[in-house]
């Protein structure tokens, strides 16, 4: 299990890098989006751990909160308000 | 009630009347406050015949540790303070009536009189260092009130008053704390501490600072000038001259010599001597420069304080007994002056030396009560003041103390000089027109001016019954010092000269004063006729060569020391008010700038705050 | 160990840029980081090796759960702090934007009028 | 216009593209089932009242990025939102308060039930059930009150660091 | 009566909420809700004063498991000084705040404080302390800003950013506490922290833990270096909220949080002693004479309010001594807390008073006033007595307390602090006779010919106040007896306090 | 009917939650479900219940098999350029068009197509779809759509027109 | 057995996360980044979701794993979208190297024509 963890920490940094790097703005937004997804798969192993379902719902709720942030990055992109 | 208690008690709660009493009535309120003076005066009259008396109530522990005891406590010396409070307040209200004609809000100003009576009375009566102490706040606030209620530009003297004493007020307080904190009772009969140790030593000169500062001697003196110009004379001559130097003195009399017996010789001592001797000859300077009656006057009062801290300071018994004499002496000449320098504003409606002159013909009485005070003042025999200054000059050859000596005599020199001047200014040389029409001051002014003088004359002539009657008895018998008249034998007592060095000293300063006088003087003599220049009659005015040119002279022949005196006299540099002002402000503005707004600057602040913090509490353990 | 300081470095990071920077909006990022720091650290407070969060479940003794579980109370506290936080950022960002209607600026070094 | 329909609305021009939208309408039922499942299970699992008032706070955040400030607005009024707020508030402060009738504040005297089943523990899904209230309708608050100034937030980022 | 100790937060808590729903049927309600729950409360807080000490489980969890409300002398003494100040500031409300839109909502964050700041005093671990003082904090970050004009948004701010510095600080330290004890209950603290009978020693993590606390609720009770928010943020906010900020919320938010964990939880320490004395020292001189330069009289107001918070801090930093005689000690914190109950009354009353002549002249820079005391004689006597009371002069009460906190030092051996402590207080005399010159006394501006005296629901609360300032002074002997008690029970009685762990 | 099924979907999906049958969890299950359905079924779309017709329903678990396999190939797709060392990409947004009417079907075509290998919905404007194509093979709309569109299309028809 | 299944399906998924991320750091402009990434992210958290499903047989976890993959598989690709659109009208250009934009061409003509 570790192995696969340190994987997934892998490919977090990986995104990290992406956010850091850019270069638009966009590029960020995606990353940070992607990340999202991985923190989900995160908690699945770590619910394979544990066996408890309560990081079932965390990563139910954090899935739905990354839709949101995503949305709402995109309508910043469009450089729209978020009520519009 | 208990008969010290009423005698604070009940001008207190008399005062509230006068409030009430409608403005027209004014004479109403005048004579009502007069009733409960004369019942204070006739109370303590009493007393003073009765002998001693105590009262005293516990009221609390402070923080249950430190007891506090509401103490009255009256003897022989508190006695006689007490009687002539009382009766400069009957003289002063008397004045009053009169004086405030046509002065604003008289019934309240009545009403701070009473209370001042009860304030001044709960002072002299007070057993209790703090109770003592808030009686003397409760003056300095009358005070601040009592000058609000007078002209344009009041607020500012009145605050620099109360700056002034409210700063001394605070190292009193720091003073009476000390000696409370250390030695566990306020109580001040039976209070004794040494000026062995530095904390002893510090709660004297607090107490020594509240003092001299209340009777106005350098450098706590500047309060008293500024007030002059702009305060009503009858306030003046009640509170600055006469009140605020009984209890000043009082209280320098009570620290040095009853609760820290000072010794002759110490340290203290010859500090109190300086003190004094630097105050006689510095105020009387600045009075030779002044053109303003009432201010002229008022540095006077100054520096006869000098002569008073002086003799009490010396430890010296017969100076001593010199020093509450003239304290009294003083107390009586020195209200006289300003009473008859109220009488001049009055009628002449100025007090400015230039723009006065030639009024003795028109109000005689006010001239000749005037000059006798003046006399005294100056110390020529036979007044009064003549006879207190003698007993300290002989105080100073007994300590042989000659620099003082010597300050002392040219100090009543200078004074002769400056009041030989203010009477040719005032009362002779020419009279501008628009004085034709001044007719003497009514009555009831006239009263208390020739009472004093004629007290003045009495004392002087018969010194040795006030001595016996008041001065020697407060002070024998352990009181302060042990003293009896026999140490004193020397005084001349009917008014003659006696021999002795003394003696000498006085005639070379009478004589000194005169020349000063004669020599800068000479060009104050009035010529009468008209004079013809290039054809064409100029108006008398221009060519009135006003009195106080003279001190011109003076300024510019006693050398540049004194002439930057004079120069930054007047803007005050000289006073430690302005210094400490300047500094003081110069912090603020500091301090302002360095509370620049800018968010980062503060956020800067409690980082670093936090980081020296942990710093000591973690690595200093 | 390692945990404890990258806390801390976080925690300096928002001190930093709390103090030296002159956006506003940097500034209150600065707070946040600040407190995501504590939060953190609070956490691992409450952290222990092989502990399970502090809720009972079906098939956990009594005495099993209290070795295991981590203590309660850090989450509780954390919780809590974060509820405040988000309070406080709330308003924090609302008079900041309040600010910029005023001030019609960002840079606090520009919003001074209180000073002295 | 309260008479249009919110179907109406959600069609509307305003909002996301119809992707988006129709994704939001297929899963929004869902969503808020799920936020009131975190809410009320607070007692079993962690999360509770917070936890679950944020995700339901999303599901309307969500409703307004997609479809517009109208329809969240017809879902939850800014005079509903700060009603349910304060309600919620004043009864999660008030229900305690007869607990005094049984002797302590806050004591938890309604039926303690069989641990592990939904009614247990007392008055704490009752507390959970108000402070999800709570949060849903402020977090709503405060979405919609900083929306208004969506334009500074534009702003807010291209001003230039200054030194 | 004990037995309802918790109403103390619940009422203001609940009554909030209920003022924002009750004002969308009724816009007046506001003002009776929020008077009826202040005076009640009020009410109860004075009655309280008599049953000290107690301490209640809340839920009727058993401590240190529940959560644990103490009532002793100090508690007692800030929860009458809070809501009494609060009722009257209400009162005085009613018609200053007419001038504002939004005033159920001023009305519902109002009492959010009182809710928070009774929670302060009443709570017995740290963890309801850190979300009480927040809850207290964040109301009043609000009020600040209540006015959004440029000035009082940049003072909201100002104040905000700091104050959250400060929080966060407080939370750390609490953090730090919890990860050495394993426990956030304050008495059962106090046993493990004990010197004696303790099982934890004063290691360098603790004194960490003290430097973050001293911080935290310094900045609170705006201690220098960390007040520079105060005189921003406090004459930002109406009147009424100034009078609250200055009267009771940095007291019960920073000195009485400090005393209650220096004391009561950690213990007499030479080393706190003599940083919480310099620091007293230092706001008191650095507060004094910032107030002197000041023209905006209730700028001026808030840097008198760090320098007479130097007077309480230095007075507990003397308390806090393990080196002084416990009888001294015990004199310096009881000058502390005495001048904490007067600075409550007198610098309330200033505040109020300057809203006073705000409200009739529009302005707060004293040298455009003048000569008011003939146009407003009542606000006028008022702030000349409460002046009096600041600069203490006697017989009122803040001479009693100025003269307390003197004397233990000087008792103590501490003459510099006593020389500093006289002077400060004449510094303040001068600054107050400055005011009185140009507000009360000198000439009547042409344009405030017309000025009336300020309403009745304006006027009450200041004469209830003067005259609770020179009672106060004038009674010194029974205030002596109610408070040295209170004193002695907050430093000497550390052990029972540990008791209240039983609870009960 | 539709808001009933609406109602029955939520229902179902808690019961999946709640793992439990329990009359507790049932009732509140239902008064969950009723508030969800009140307050939002209203913009459920109408396809979204159709579905559960038999043959619909049938055709969506063909479809569901169809899209898995995709997914899997593009994956791999993905794998073999992202690993390349030379980026074999011909990277371009070309456009396409949808004979599918309904929001659903056109939404899963959008959400399937950017599932699948190298192609990604950038929009959709009326019935045309423009999608961003890793590796670009015609320009020509039509030729586009055969290649990426037909597949799904055939399926999503039978199951939501 | 299933342990077996749910190690590789895990396997599985950690491998197309990685190779997701790989493509994010490696490709050239955000719109391949956009590919590269949802599509493994998505398929590789969707097989980790799933064997779930195997380590702990069906229950509560299980569904609620089950329900998760439901949902994101819903949900990432609109993201993908709607971020990919933002992007474009944000005037983000295509890399370089590519060959046509009709979105760009067809915007373009939608502006000139009013
Ligand atoms: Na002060
Ligand atoms: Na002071």
């Amino acid at each position: 299990m570790n192995v696969y963890i340190g994987l997934l920490i892998l490919c977090i940094f990986m995104c990290l890098y992406r956010v850091g790097r850019g270069p638009t703005a966009p590029d960020r937004t995606v990353a940070i989006d992607i990340l999202g997804t991985l923190v989900v798969g995160f908690c699945a192993i770590w619910s394979i751990i544990t066996k408890r379902d309560l990081y079932m719902n965390i990563a139910i709720s954090w899935s739905l909160l990354n839709f949101i942030g995503s949305l709402a990055l995109a309508k910043y992109l469009e450089g729209r308000g978020f009520d519009e | 009630m208990h008969e010290l208690l009423s005698i604070i008690i009940v001008p207190a709660a008399a005062g509230i009347v006068p409030i009430f009493i409608p403005r027209r009535w004014k004479v109403v309120a005048g004579v009502y406050a007069l009733a409960v003076a004369a019942w204070v005066l006739l109370r303590s009259v009493a007393l003073y015949g009765g002998g001693d008396a105590a009262w005293a109530k516990f009221l609390f522990n402070l923080g249950g540790q430190l007891p506090f005891v509401f103490g009255l406590r009256l003897y022989h010396f508190s006695a006689f303070v007490l009687l002539f409070v009382a009766i400069f307040a009957v003289l002063s209200i008397l004045y009053s009536i009169g004086y405030l004609w046509s002065k604003d809000k008289p019934s309240l100003y009545y009403s701070f009189m009473l209370w001042t009576v009860s304030a001044a009375a709960g002072v002299v009566l007070a057993d209790n260092l703090l109770i003592l102490l808030m009686f003397w706040e409760i003056l300095t606030a009358i005070l601040f009130f009592m000058t609000n209620m007078g002209e344009k530009g009041h607020e500012k003297s009145a605050a620099k008053a109360f700056t002034v004493l409210g700063l001394s007020d605070a190292a009193m307080l720091f003073g009476v704390i000390l000696i409370w904190a250390t030695k566990g009772t306020l109580t001040i009969s039976g209070l004794s501490v040494s000026t062995g140790d530095p904390i002893g030593t510090t709660a004297f000169v607090l107490l020594f600072i509240g003092a001299i500062t209340k009777a106005g001697a350098m450098p706590f003196h500047s309060w008293i000038p500024e007030m002059a110009i702009s305060t009503p004379a009858s306030i003046m001559a009640f509170l600055p001259a006469s009140l605020d130097k009984l209890l000043g003195i009082y209280l320098l009399a009570r620290i040095s010599l009853d609760i820290f017996a000072i010794r002759a010789g110490s340290g203290l001592s010859l500090m109190m001597m300086i003190v004094g001797a630097a105050t006689i000859i510095f105020a009387v300077l600045m009075a030779l420069a002044q053109h303003n009656l009432k201010k002229l006057l008022s540095f006077h009062a100054v520096s006869q304080v000098g002569y008073m801290v002086l003799g009490v300071g010396s430890g010296i018994p017969i100076a001593i007994v010199g020093g509450l004499f003239h304290m009294l002496n003083h107390a009586i000449y020195k209200s006289s002056l300003f009473l008859e320098a109220g009488a001049v504003e009055k009628r002449a409606g100025t007090t400015e030396l230039d723009e006065l002159g030639g009024l003795a013909r028109l109000m005689p009485v006010t001239f000749i009560t005037m000059a006798i005070a003046a006399l005294s003042i100056s110390g020529i025999p036979p007044m009064n003041g003549f006879a207190s200054k003698w007993l300290i000059y002989q105080g100073m050859l007994e300590g042989r103390h000659v620099v003082f000596l010597v300050v002392a005599i040219f100090g009543s020199a200078l004074t002769l000089a400056s009041f030989v001047k203010v009477i040719h200014s005032v009362f002779l040389g020419r009279r501008p027109e628009r004085f034709a029409g001044v007719k003497e001051v009514d009555f009831s002014m006239q009263l208390p001016m020739i009472f004093l003088a004629i007290l003045c004359v009495l004392f002087g002539i018969f010194a040795q019954y006030p001595l016996e009657r008041f001065i020697i008895p407060s002070v024998a018998g352990g009181e302060l010092v042990n003293i009896s008249m026999g140490n004193i034998a020397t005084v001349p007592t009917d008014g003659f000269w006696s021999p002795g060095a003394a003696t000498a000293f006085i005639v070379v300063g009478i004589i000194l004063g005169l020349l000063v006088y004669a020599f800068t003087g000479r060009g104050a003599y009035r010529t009468d006729e008209n004079v013809w220049i290039g054809g064409n009659v100029m108006d008398s005015e221009e060519i009135r060569v006003p009195g106080t040119h003279f001190y011109k002279t003076v300024t510019d022949d006693l050398g540049p020391a004194v002439k930057t005196l004079f120069a930054d006299g007047d803007k005050g540099a000289a006073d430690g008010y302005n210094i400490i002002g300047r500094i003081g402000d110069g912090f603020v503005q500091l301090l302002r700038a360095i509370h620049n707004g800018n968010l980062s600057t503060y956020l800067a602040w409690i980082v670093i705050g936090l980081g020296i913090l942990s710093f000591i509490l973690i690595f200093k353990l | 160990m390692i945990l404890y300081f990258l806390t801390l470095v976080l925690f300096v990071m928002g001190v930093y840029c709390l103090i030296a920077k002159k956006n506003i909006v940097k500034k209150i990022i600065g707070l946040v980081i600040i407190d995501y720091a504590i939060n953190l650290f609070i956490i691992l407070i409450g952290y222990r090796r092989d502990g399970v969060a502090p809720i009972l479940f079906k098939d956990m003794s009594m005495d099993e759960f209290a070795r295991h579980s981590v203590d309660p109370l850090p989450q509780a506290l954390v919780l809590t702090s974060i509820v405040i936080g988000l309070g406080v950022l709330a308003l924090q960002v609302a008079i900041c934007l309040r600010l910029y209607e005023k001030y019609k600026t960002f840079n606090m070094s520009e919003i001074n009028r209180l000073k002295g | 216009m309260a008479t249009k329909p919110d179907i109406v609305i959600a069609d509307g021009p305003k909002g996301m593209t119809p992707i988006v939208k129709t994704v939001v309408r297929f899963a929004m039922g869902i969503i808020f089932m799920f936020g009131w499942y975190i809410v009320l299970y607070g007692h079993l699992t962690p999360g509770g009242g917070f936890a679950g008032g944020v995700i339901l706070a999303c599901g309307y955040v969500i409703l307004t990025l997609a479809f517009g400030k109208e329809l969240g607005l017809r879902k939850m009024s800014d005079m509903a939102a700060s009603i349910l707020d304060n309600t919620a508030a004043l009864l999660f402060a008030v229900v305690p308060m007869f607990g005094f009738l049984f002797g302590w504040y806050f004591l938890n005297f309604l039926d303690k039930g069989r641990p592990f089943q939904l009614f247990s523990a007392g008055n704490i899904p009752l507390y959970n059930i108000f402070i999800g209230f709570k949060v849903t309708a402020s977090l709503f608050a405060i979405f919609m009150a900083l929306s208004i100034f969506g334009r500074f937030v534009s702003k807010l980022v291209d001003e230039e660091e200054e030194g | 009566m004990q037995g309802l100790y918790p109403l103390f937060t619940v009422i203001p808590l609940a009554a909030a909420f209920l003022n924002l729903l009750v004002t969308k049927v009724n816009k007046k309600a506001a003002d009776y809700i929020a008077f009826i729950v202040a005076t009640v409360l009020a009410v109860m807080a004075v009655r309280m004063l008599f049953e000290a000490p107690f301490s209640y489980r809340v839920g009727g969890w058993p401590a240190p498991y529940g959560i644990l409300l103490v009532s002793d002398g100090l508690s007692a003494v800030m929860l009458a000084v809070i809501n009494v100040v609060s009722v009257l500031s209400i009162i005085y409300s009613f018609s200053y705040m007419n001038g504002y839109t939004a005033k159920p909502k001023y009305y519902s964050l109002f009492l959010l404080m009182i809710a928070g700041m009774n929670g302060v005093v009443m709570t017995g671990d740290f963890f309801n302390l850190y979300v009480f003082l927040e809850i207290a904090s964040i109301a009043s970050y609000a009020l600040v800003g209540f006015g959004t004009e440029h000035e009082e948004l940049e003072a909201s701010f100002k104040y905000l950013i700091l104050g959250t510095v400060a929080s966060t600080a407080i939370l750390f330290g609490i953090a730090f506490l919890y990860s050495m004890t394993g426990t956030l209950n304050m008495p059962d603290l106090a046993r493990q922290l004990d010197p004696m009978s303790g099982t934890v020693p004063f290691n360098r993590a603790l004194a960490f833990v003290i430097a973050l606390f001293i911080m935290g609720f310094g900045l609170k009770a705006s201690t220098v270096p960390f007040h520079a928010w105060l005189p921003d943020a406090h004459p930002s906010a109406p009147a009424p909220i100034s009078a609250m900020l200055s009267g009771v919320l940095i007291k019960a938010l920073g000195v009485y949080a400090i005393a209650r964990v220096m004391f009561s939880v950690i213990g007499p320490n030479a080393m706190v002693s003599s940083i919480l004395m310099f620091l007293g020292a230092l706001s008191m001189v650095v507060g004094v004479f910032l107030a002197v330069g000041q023209s905006d009289f209730k700028r001026m107001l808030a840097y008198h309010s760090i320098s007479q918070m130097g007077y309480v801090t230095i007075g507990l930093g003397l308390g806090l001594n393990p080196n002084v005689p416990p009888a001294i000690a015990a004199l310096g914190l009881f000058g502390g807390l005495y001048h904490l109950v007067n600075h409550a009354t007198f610098k309330s009353l200033l505040f109020l008073c300057s809203g006073s002549f705000e409200y009739r002249t529009g302005t707060r820079n004293r040298y455009e006033m003048g000569g008011l005391m003939r146009k407003m004689p009542v606000t006028g006597t008022a702030c000349s007595i409460a002046s009096l009371s600041i600069s203490g002069v006697p017989p009122f009460n803040g001479f009693w307390s100025k003269l307390v906190i003197i004397t233990a030092f000087i008792q103590a051996g501490y003459y510099i602090y006593g020389a500093i402590a006289v002077l400060v207080a004449f510094m303040t005399l001068l600054s107050f006779i400055k005011l009185q010159r140009f507000v009360l006394f000198g000439a009547l501006p042409k344009r405030f010919a017309a000025v009336k005296e300020a309403p009745f629901s304006m006027t009450l609360p200041l004469v209830v106040l003067a005259i609770l300032c020179v009672a106060l002074g004038v009674l010194y002997p029974f205030v002596d007896k109610g408070l040295i008690e209170a004193a002695r029970q907050t430093l000497l009685d550390k052990m029972s306090y540990m008791g209240f762990i039983i609870g009960g | 009917m539709k808001r009933f099924l609406h109602f029955l979907i939520i229902y179902a999906v808690w019961l999946l939650l709640t793992w439990s049958l329990d009359w507790q969890e049932l009732l509140v299950g239902v008064l969950v479900a009723l508030f969800a359905e009140l307050l939002l079924g209203d913009i459920f779309p109408v396809e979204g219940v159709r579905v559960f017709h038999p043959r619909r329903f049938f055709w969506l678990f063909v479809y569901f098999w169809v899209f898995i396999w995709a997914m899997i190939r593009s994956n791999f797709d993905v794998a073999y350029r992202v690993l390349n060392i030379y980026l074999p990409i011909k990277p371009g947004i070309v456009k396409v068009r949808t004979k599918l009417t309904s929001d659903m079907g056109r939404t899963f075509l959008a959400n399937s197509i950017t599932l699948t290998p190298g192609t990604m919905t950038v929009d959709m404007i009326g019935d045309h779809l423009y999608i961003h194509w890793i590796n670009v093979q015609s320009p020509d709309i039509q030729k586009d759509t055969e290649i990426i569109v037909r597949h799904f299309e055939r399926i999503l028809e039978r199951i939501f027109e | 057995m299933s342990e077996t299944i749910g190690y590789i399906l895990l396997t599985v998924g950690i491998v197309f996360d990685v190779l997701g991320c790989i493509g994010l750091v490696r490709l050239p402009d955000v719109y391949n980044r956009l590919q590269a990434g949802t599509k493994c992210v998505t398929l590789g958290t969707a097989a980790i979701l799933l064997s779930v499903l195997f380590f702990t047989g069906f229950n509560a976890i299980s569904v609620k794993a089950l329900l998760c993959i439901w949902f994101i598989l819903i949900t990432s690709p609109t993201a993908a979208h709607a971020i990919s659109r933002a992007a474009h009208r944000s005037g983000i250009r295509l890399w370089k190297g590519s060959v046509l934009d009709r979105y760009a061409e067809d915007r373009e003509g939608a502006e000139d024509k009013p």
